[in-house]
């Protein structure tokens, strides 16, 4: 399993490479940059050189790519140019976990309320109860966030009061648990809306092939009742393409969160690569590339491991 | 009164343009400006104690929409970092509500220029302290005004010092400026950036200067309050400075939290977990308004220092006849647009300078709305209408794309409309909203591309307009359009040595309408700006170039 | 002889969009202790519906247990309760499947699969389950099977796979075991290994076997008794030794003839003609007529009963007692 | 077809009775499993009212699209406006149906742009297999793990948002999905007998690809193509909400509902952002619900 | 290092008469196996290793095997559908085996033709009966469209179906009218050589005998020569000539009908016909079954020496360690047993 775990990250090094010159090509094609963006209008364009000089970033692109690459390999994502002197990588970290804590609860979440459904629906396929579960997981989808989150806000936190309006906590407030979760609480379903929906269909499929299959009618042979035999027999089989799905899943957070981020005022790295997007901040940008291509990987890899978990036919 | 960061708001550019204009806020903060100028008029300005006695204490949680850069004066350029900067940081000299460069501001006691008005010997205050303990002195002010003038300096700043000769120590606490040539905008473009600790940043290398994590992680300034935390993506927090030079600042501690969405923010507001908000959009006045009493807020309002135009390319053919661009501005009915996109919360401008200016000049040939003067006068410069109504000569159809950024709702907004009108006299406009980055890059001199762009200046409290419509700015300046006046030109290079207030006002006056009549722009409105304050906040005063005027202080009156 | 199962009229419908589809369509069928019946057909007769009828394991909807009754040791299985059922499944009945390489589930060891059974109704302890999982494999030859035991089936092969659904299924004893198609999906090797294995253990347990199969070669191996079944019909019953001395109904006799022999010589294959219909196209009268060289007028008007013709029965017109008089 | 000559016999029907009946056709055969989806039926005909009033917008509409009334700001829906105006007073009801037409326009472009560059490399990538298959794939990944959204917006800058531009950007951006999903189907179909048959016979691959492959591979090609053209409308909307859709003063879905999407509106005129949002839910909640559909209608074992 | 190789000579001795249509020799198809990023080739699946036999033309070659012997590879070996990985082929005097396949398409497709396993399967579900029995005859461009639909009418005729049906789908027929309609599509091209790869295991009993039947007719009517792939040892018996018996992808046995059935030499193949069910008459003799142990080994690693001594009842130390040469022990008896 460790010689399996190495030779695929051995093997994501040229997807990586790929990857982000592919990134690095499209990021410079933009126009502007964040000189553009950075420069007072009054600036002389030799001050403007200098600027560029200092960073790089009036050499040929194949250059800036290969220095970039270089330092990359040695773990230095370099500095915000517009952040001046904050390492990309402090700004990563500082944002990192909130974006991956949102996520864990908002697929936990989804988790929770899809697979459950899902196996319900596969039980008792083309049913009235199948037919409300799928419209309502159809629905989860339809709804756009932004349009979906500002409603919660309005209704839940402004006129009802519920929830806070956003943010990772009260401010001026010393930390409390339940107010790291009560802000995390409307975001996260939000968010979850759209997965759960996704999950609660492949949940549906996967188990109705999965109780198509013969051992299931073996497991029933054997007397014991429906529901035993779903949970035992079927889920295991059934979670494993599901599992997969966890896997694929994790590389669209950074990019599926940035509006549900801007929303609810949560400082995460999809607001970041957002931010960064427009100003231009390549540093920065490459970096949120390069580690979401890295969560794609380990993403791939997870899903495998947890497959070869899951299934014992799967050896590595 | 204390700071004097607020002219840089009006000098910064573009980062927060997108941030804020996203939100759809108004355009406050959100456009290029012109460097300003002004005489270096040290005017008391009146500072009435409130009639209750203030009361120390209190939490006050302000709303952006952008988020800050780095603190310090000489490097970053977005008005969310200096709005924080102003709290942290002291300058030397401060500015009244009239935009006069003033000593009650700054750390500056007193200031005096020569004769010549080539130097400038400034004595400072004599207790004010870094927040470290620190005092500070002549070599810090030596010390932060050589940053710029080093060759290593590679910040965004370096245009405001050029003509800085030299800047020396005179005693402990005076500093003598000796300028290249005689400038009236000097007292207002480089008094106002904040004192640097040199016993902290002294052994730092200029060129190091722009990533030291001293602008990040612990800026130290002298200024009422001290940097406490920033938290990257929510908020940054500042506390009292409890031995401010000037006496503590009334409130414990400022939160400036930062919310990208725009409605979010309003609805932070109305959940009353933003207390304070100044970027609120014309189109939502009425809303906050409507919930402003639930909510313990107040609205505090005035006109903002900017204006919004239609500006036109004039390489291309069309756009240099002169008649051309007024009969435009004929076909614009700006009354409309105010009063719809705005929500009537604003002025048609006429020139380049907005109202609150000492130097406008009211009397200028105006084009009022009037669509048959203006099908007229496309007529006489041979547009005739084609087959589909729009206009035509020699072939060419009368068909102008228009730019704007992407985000700003209101300046889209004005695209549409503008669309709609001068459809009427028979002008295709083609919107086309172009991501900010990309649109600035579009008007990048040696690029122009762009037909017709949306934008707005936000003004300088120097009525200087040579940076925008002189000739010898269209190479690599901000006369992007093209514009060349060259009797205007001459006027314009003229003001700049005049150091008489009146004199001065008299030829910008004598600018303002060549500019009117010649419509480089078609001038828009002057926007009203809007700000929630809490219901009890007290010590307020309404700054149209700095939202923190004063904010040492405020304070909040027990309910 | 005491039967130990008695199906009587048992009819299976399915019911597809709005036609009803009669499978299973009044089979009678007789089961003794100790004895190993095969019920032989071709595809599409209903000889899969009827045992999983018998499991109760018919997917409803869209399948449904119609009519008749299924008497196990005298007890009517179609009136039990779902709860009832369970308790005789895997239990007192058991059943193997056609294929081995799908009817284990793949993320369960051996041992937890056999274990799950014991547990369940022996309410055996887990390690005592354990234990007597490690006998039932062995017996049923796996030399090391307390190394097997914890091993996931994807390491084992066809033939060992069947071995251990043998196990699961005869770990609690039961009367009876069902095999569906037990073989057909083994090589022949491994084919005569696992019907040895199951005569062996039907002996010495004394337990039932309902063999389904279409193999006439694999009936005469193992079975004591021969049941054919046609359109969901039974069309002839009878002992192993007569039905292959002299099979009585048409369609009997053409399955012997389509089987090559691989022994003799014939130059031509005797085969019958057309096609099984399919259930919502059954003829109006004797199902197999339309494919059958004797049918004559009455055989496509009328439908034939199942009789007795001494120890064994038949349903055609040509062994009718009124008809043979004429 | 001249078989005038032979007939079925009593025999061939008493053999083979099946053969009595009018055959089911594919078609036929489809359309009863569609038809037996509710849910599916009742998306396609959602489906087909609103691209049929999208495609007759000029006609049924009371107003231009463009056509501002600026006195009737935000008025509720009345009879002459049914669904009440917008922020400049335009008709919220006919901007909804040419705004219709051009979401549609740039879901189903996209969705053919996507199909074709997908259906291309997955078909290379499965029926060649080997090291055409590893570089394709190696592509594809690479595509992949960008982060769509943000590869979007990164395009989005580069290229202007109009109707073509954002058309060619989600074709270019969404096609990996059915990429991988052709070669899969590839890889299985080519080793199916009827393939291994035709290359018996001689025939080439490219008609073995278009001719037997690729036919056979169409039920999930269409299934995701339909699932795809949702969230393409779906993402014109997300784009909209960052200022990067179609730009005004052409009406899209995504963007009115950005326009409605101002608290100020939400407050005072909370029909302006429903009607859009209701028409993007329905439109992605037939798409999905037709998908599913076709998901069962299609399935190959339905037919085998 | 291959038994077959050596003994190559003893088989084709007797005459390279022009009356063989197919020679095939040493015919190897190992499947690389892959892995790694770069497809490294890391080992090889010995799916047919060392296959030589030859066919008389108008004959029924059987090729009998256990599941996982390489009967249907060597099968598709033959017809080019997989590439060799040695060996030749020799199709009317001429090396198939590696000619291009512009060249394989132009002259050898038409003469060889494959009947498949599975008949739901081997026809495209989106073709009607007419399309699919046209295909051949269009890609070889052959007839004009109207006796091209004579043609068809011919050839269903021919295989015993209605040609009222040409229009029809193939899922609205059942399996044994499916076989008809695949075994039609191979006659389309008037072949010399049809390989029939399993072509009624998937039938029921009744249906088999139809197109077992079948087959035979047409082999007499169009002089047609059988590979007839199986694993059903009483088939094979009853359609073919001669009889090769496979086992981990090479031939344990190869001879005559009768001397194989009557007599088999090699313990597999006398295991495997003992093994086979029967159905006996009452007081018919029970015979004696040898029971083989254990399964079949992997072909990706087969054991050494004798490939079936594993299982073999009469292994000695020897078959462990030498590969034994497959040699004539009778005439037109071939045997790869050290027993002789």
């Amino acid at each position: 399993m460790v010689s399996y775990i190495i030779r695929r990250t051995l093997m994501a090094i040229p997807l990586l490479l790929g990857i982000t010159i592919l990134s690095f090509a499209i990021i410079k094609a933009a126009p502007g940059g964040p000189v553009s963006m950075l420069m007072d209008p009054s600036m002389k364009p030799s001050d403007r050189e200098k600027f560029e000089e200092k960073y790089g970033l009036n050499e040929p692109v194949h250059i800036q790519y290969f220095k970039w690459l270089g330092n990359m390999a040695q773990g230095d994502f370099g500095n915000s140019l517009i952040k001046r002197g904050v390492p990309v990588s402090e700004l990563i970290m500082n944002r990192l976990p909130n974006t991956l804590l949102l996520m864990l609860v908002s697929t936990i979440l989804a988790a929770i309320v899809a697979i459950p459904f899902g196996i319900y629906s596969a039980m008792r396929p083309y049913t009235k109860i199948d037919y409300t579960v799928t419209v309502g997981s159809f629905l989860g989808v339809a709804t756009p966030n932004f349009w979906f989150g500002l409603m919660l806000i309005m209704v839940l936190s402004v006129n009802l009061g519920w929830f806070p309006t956003g943010g990772v906590s009260t401010l001026n407030a010393p930390f409390s648990l339940w107010d790291r979760i009560h802000h995390l609480i409307l975001p996260a379903f939000v968010l979850a809306t759209a997965d759960m929906a996704a999950l609660t269909r492949y949940t549906r499929s996967s188990m109705l092939d999965v109780l198509k299959q013969d051992y299931i009618r073996t497991a029933m042979s054997k007397g014991f009742m429906e529901k035993k035999v779903v949970l035992k027999h079927g889920l295991r089989n059934g979670m494993i393409p599901i599992i997969t799905l966890f896997g694929l899943m994790l590389p669209s957070f950074i990019g599926g969160a940035a509006i549900t981020e801007k929303i609810f005022a949560w400082p995460g790295i999809g607001s970041l690569f957002i931010d960064s997007a427009f100003q231009r901040d390549y540093p920065v940008i490459m970096a949120l590339t390069v580690v979401s291509a890295i969560l794609v990987v380990v993403g791939n890899l997870l899903a495998d491991i947890m497959y070869a978990i899951f299934d014992p036919r799967i050896e590595y | 009164m204390k700071k004097s960061a607020w002219f840089l708001v009006g000098l910064m550019l573009v980062l927060s343009m997108f941030l804020a204009a996203c939100s759809g806020g108004g355009e406050t903060t959100t456009e290029p400006e012109e460097p300003a100028e002004e005489t270096p008029a040290a005017e008391e300005p009146a500072e009435e104690p409130a009639s209750n006695d203030p009361v120390t204490g209190g939490d006050l949680i302000i709303g952006s929409t952008g988020a800050p850069t780095m603190f310090n004066t000489l490097y970053s350029s977005d008005a969310s970092s200096s709005d924080i900067e102003g709290m942290i940081f002291d300058s030397l000299m401060g500015s009244d509500l009239e935009f006069n460069p003033v000593t009650d501001g700054g750390l500056a006691e007193t200031f005096d220029a020569s004769e010549d008005g080539k130097e400038f010997t400034i004595k400072i205050v004599e207790n004010a302290k870094f927040h470290d303990g620190e005092p500070l002195d002549a070599d810090d002010v030596v010390f932060t005004y050589n940053i710029p003038l080093s060759p290593d300096y590679d910040g965004v700043r370096k245009s405001y010092f050029e003509n800085i000769e030299t800047v020396e120590k005179v005693d402990q606490y005076t500093v003598k400026f000796t300028l290249k040539q005689v400038d009236a905008q000097f007292p207002v473009v480089s008094l106002g950036f904040g004192i640097l600790p040199e016993h902290i940043l002294g052994e730092v290398p200029v060129a190091d200067m722009g990533e030291h994590e001293f602008n990040t992680k612990n800026p130290i300034g002298s200024g009422p309050f001290k940097f406490e935390e920033w938290k990257d993506g929510e908020y940054v927090k500042v506390v009292a400075n409890a031995d401010y030079w000037d006496g503590r600042p009334y409130l414990d501690s400022i939160t400036y939290k930062l919310v990208p969405d725009a409605n979010a923010i309003l609805a932070q507001l109305q959940a009353g977990d933003i207390d304070y908000y100044a970027g609120i959009a014309q189109p939502d006045v009425p809303t906050v308004e409507s919930f402003a009493d639930a909510a313990n807020l107040r609205l505090e309002s005035g006109l903002a220092l900017s204006y919004t135009f239609l500006g036109f390319n004039q390489r291309i053919e069309k756009f240099q006849d002169k008649n051309v661009r007024q009969a435009i501005t004929h076909a614009i009915d700006r009354k409309a647009i105010v009063e719809n996109v705005m929500s009537g919360l604003g002025e048609v401008a006429h020139v380049p300078e907005s109202p609150l200016s000492w130097a406008y000049n009211p009397d200028v040939p105006t084009f009022e709305y009037d669509v048959e003067k203006a099908k007229q006068m496309l007529a006489d410069a041979g547009w005739t209408p084609g087959s589909d109504g729009i206009l035509e000569k020699d072939g060419e159809r009368f068909s102008v794309e228009v730019k704007t950024n992407q985000g700003n709702k209101v300046r889209e907004d004005i695209v549409v409309i503008l669309q709609q009108q001068l459809k009427e006299v028979g002008i295709e406009i083609k919107p086309q909203i172009v991501e900010f980055s990309a649109l600035i890059a579009d008007i990048d001199p040696g690029v122009w591309n762009f037909e017709g762009i949306v934008l707005g200046w936000s003004l300088g409290v120097d009525p200087d307009p040579s940076g925008i419509f002189h000739t010898k700015e269209i190479e690599a300046g901000l006369n992007f359009t093209g514009y060349s006046n060259p009797a205007l030109d001459e006027l314009m290079d003229a003001q700049l040595q005049e150091l008489d207030k009146e004199k001065r006002k008299a030829m910008i006056g004598e600018i303002q309408a060549g500019l009117a009549e010649d419509q480089p722009y078609t001038f828009l409105y002057y926007p009203e700006e809007f700000r929630a304050v809490p219901k009890n906040l007290e010590g307020y005063e309404f700054h149209p170039k700095n939202q923190m005027y004063h904010i040492n202080k405020w304070w909040l009156k027990a309910e | 002889m005491t039967a130990l199962l008695e199906l009587k009229n048992l009819k299976t419908h399915f019911q597809r969009r709005k036609t009803t589809i009669p499978a299973v369509d009044g089979v009678d069928l007789v089961i003794n202790k100790g004895e190993t019946v095969a019920l032989v057909g071709e595809s599409g007769s209903g000889k899969s519906i009827t045992s999983l009828s018998i499991m109760r394991l018919i997917p409803s909807p869209p399948g449904k247990i119609v009519d008749g009754e299924i008497l196990f040791n005298g007890n009517d299985l179609v009136k039990l309760s779902d709860n009832e059922m369970c308790k005789i499944r895997g239990n007192d009945i058991s059943m193997i499947f056609q294929e081995p390489m799908t009817s284990l589930n793949p993320v369960l060891t051996i041992g937890e699969q056999i274990i799950e059974v014991l547990m369940y109704h022996q309410k055996m302890s887990k390690n005592a389950a354990r234990q007597k999982a490690v006998e039932m494999l062995e017996l049923v030859g796996f030399s090391r099977a307390k190394a097997l035991i914890d091993d996931y089936p994807h390491r084992l092969s066809g033939g060992m796979r069947q071995r251990v659904m043998i196990a699961i299924a005869m770990s609690c004893n039961p009367k009876l075991l069902i095999a569906d198609e037990p073989t057909t999906a083994l090589d022949v090797t491994i084919q005569a290994q696992i019907l040895d294995l199951m005569k062996e253990l039907s002996k010495k347990y004394d337990t039932s076997i309902l063999l389904i199969t279409h193999d006439l070669g694999v009936v005469s191996e193992i079975a004591d008794r021969v049941v054919v079944m046609y359109c969901g019909q039974v069309v002839e019953e009878a002992s192993v030794d007569d039905l292959f001395e002299e099979p009585l109904h048409p369609y009997t006799n053409g399955l012997m003839g389509s089987i090559p022999s691989l022994d003799g010589d014939v130059d031509r294959l005797y085969s019958i003609a057309g096609t099984v219909p399919p259930p919502e196209h059954f003829p109006v009268g004797c199902r197999f007529a339309p494919r059958c060289p004797h049918a004559f007028d009455r055989c496509r008007n009328e439908a034939p009963a199942l009789q007795r013709k001494g120890s064994r029965s038949v349903r055609c017109f040509l062994h009718d007692d009124k008809e043979a008089t004429v | 077809m001249s078989q005038s000559n032979v007939e079925i016999t009593q025999e061939d029907l008493q053999l083979n009775p099946n053969l009595k009946d009018k055959p089911d056709t594919l078609t036929r055969i489809f359309f009863q499993k569609f038809m037996m989806n509710k849910l599916a039926v009742i998306g396609a005909v959602v489906l087909f009212i609103i691209i049929l009033s999208a495609v007759f917008a000029p006609i049924i509409s009371p107003y231009s699209f463009e056509q501002m009334n600026l006195i009737d700001k935000l008025k509720p829906p009345s009879s002459d406006y049914w669904l009440g105006t917008d922020r400049y007073g335009r008709d919220i009801f006919t901007r909804l149906l040419f705004g219709g037409q051009v979401s549609l326009l740039v879901g189903f472009g996209s969705v053919l742009g996507a199909l074709i560059i997908g259906v291309s490399v997955g078909a290379l990538a499965g029926y060649y297999g080997g090291i055409i298959d590893a570089i394709l794939m190696r592509f594809v990944d690479i595509v992949i793990s960008i982060p769509s959204f943000f590869l979007l917006i990164t395009i989005v800058t580069i290229f202007d948002p109009s109707v073509g531009n954002l058309i060619l950007i989600f074709a270019l951006t969404s096609w990996t999905s059915t990429a991988r999903l052709v070669r899969g189907e590839f890889l299985t179909l080519r080793s199916r007998e009827f393939v291994l048959a035709s290359k018996t016979i001689g025939t080439k691959s490219y008609k073995i690809i278009f001719s037997h492959i690729l036919p056979n591979a169409m039920g999930p090609i269409i299934v995701s193509a339909t699932l795809l053209v949702g969230s393409v409308i779906l993402a014109e909307a997300a784009l909209s909400y960052f200022g990067l859709g179609i730009s005004p003063p052409t009406a899209t879905w995504g963007n009115m509902l950005q326009d409605a999407q101002n608290y100020t509106v939400m407050k005072t005129a909370p029909w302006y952002p429903f009607f859009p949002g209701l028409l993007i839910l329905l439109t992605v909640l037939s798409f999905n619900f037709i998908g599913d559909g076709l998901r069962d209608a299609l399935d190959p074992k339905a037919i085998e | 290092m291959n038994g077959t190789t050596i003994e190559k000579k003893s088989l084709l001795k007797d005459n390279r008469d022009s009356d063989y249509i197919l020679e095939v020799n040493d015919l190897k198809k190992h499947f690389p196996i892959k892995a790694g990023f770069l497809q490294k080739t890391v080992g090889s699946i010995k799916a047919v290793d060392g296959l030589s036999f030859k066919v008389k033309k108008g004959e029924t070659i059987g090729l009998v095997g256990e599941s996982g012997c390489g009967k249907s590879t060597a099968g598709r070996t033959l017809i080019r559908l997989y590439e060799p990985t040695s060996g030749e082929i020799i199709f009317k005097g001429r090396n198939i085996s590696n000619i291009g396949e512009g060249e394989l398409r132009r002259s050898v497709r038409k003469d060889i033709q494959m009947v498949f396993q599975d008949p739901y399967a081997s026809l495209n579900p989106r073709k009607t009966l007419k399309s699919i029995l046209s295909e051949p005859m269009i890609t070889h461009n052959l007839y004009g469209s109207k006796e091209r639909q004579e043609k068809i009418q011919d050839l269903l005729d021919k295989v015993g179906f209605n040609p009222l049906f040409i229009n029809r789908y193939p899922h609205e027929f059942s399996g044994g009218q499916r076989q008809r309609i695949g075994i039609a599509r191979a006659l389309a091209l008037n072949p010399d050589m049809i390989i029939a790869d399993e072509p009624v295991s998937a039938l029921d009993v009744s249906i088999q005998a139809q197109i077992i039947n079948l087959m035979e007719d047409l082999q007499e009517e169009l002089d047609l020569t059988y590979v007839f792939i199986s694993h059903d040892l009483s088939v094979v018996r009853h359609i073919s000539d001669r009889v090769g018996v496979m086992y981990l992808g090479k031939i344990m046995e190869f001879a005559s009908k009768k001397d194989l059935y009557e007599e088999p030499l090699h313990p597999y193949t006398q295991a495997l016909m003992s093994a086979v069910p029967v159905p006996k008459r009452k007081g018919a003799q029970a015979r004696e079954r040898i029971i083989l142990k254990g399964d079949l080994p992997s072909p990706a690693n087969p054991p050494q020496g004798c490939v079936f001594h594993t299982r073999c009842p009469a292994a000695t130390p020897m078959c462990s360690e030498q590969i034994p040469s497959f040699k004539e022990v009778k005439k037109d008896h071939f045997v790869a047993c050290h027993l002789y």
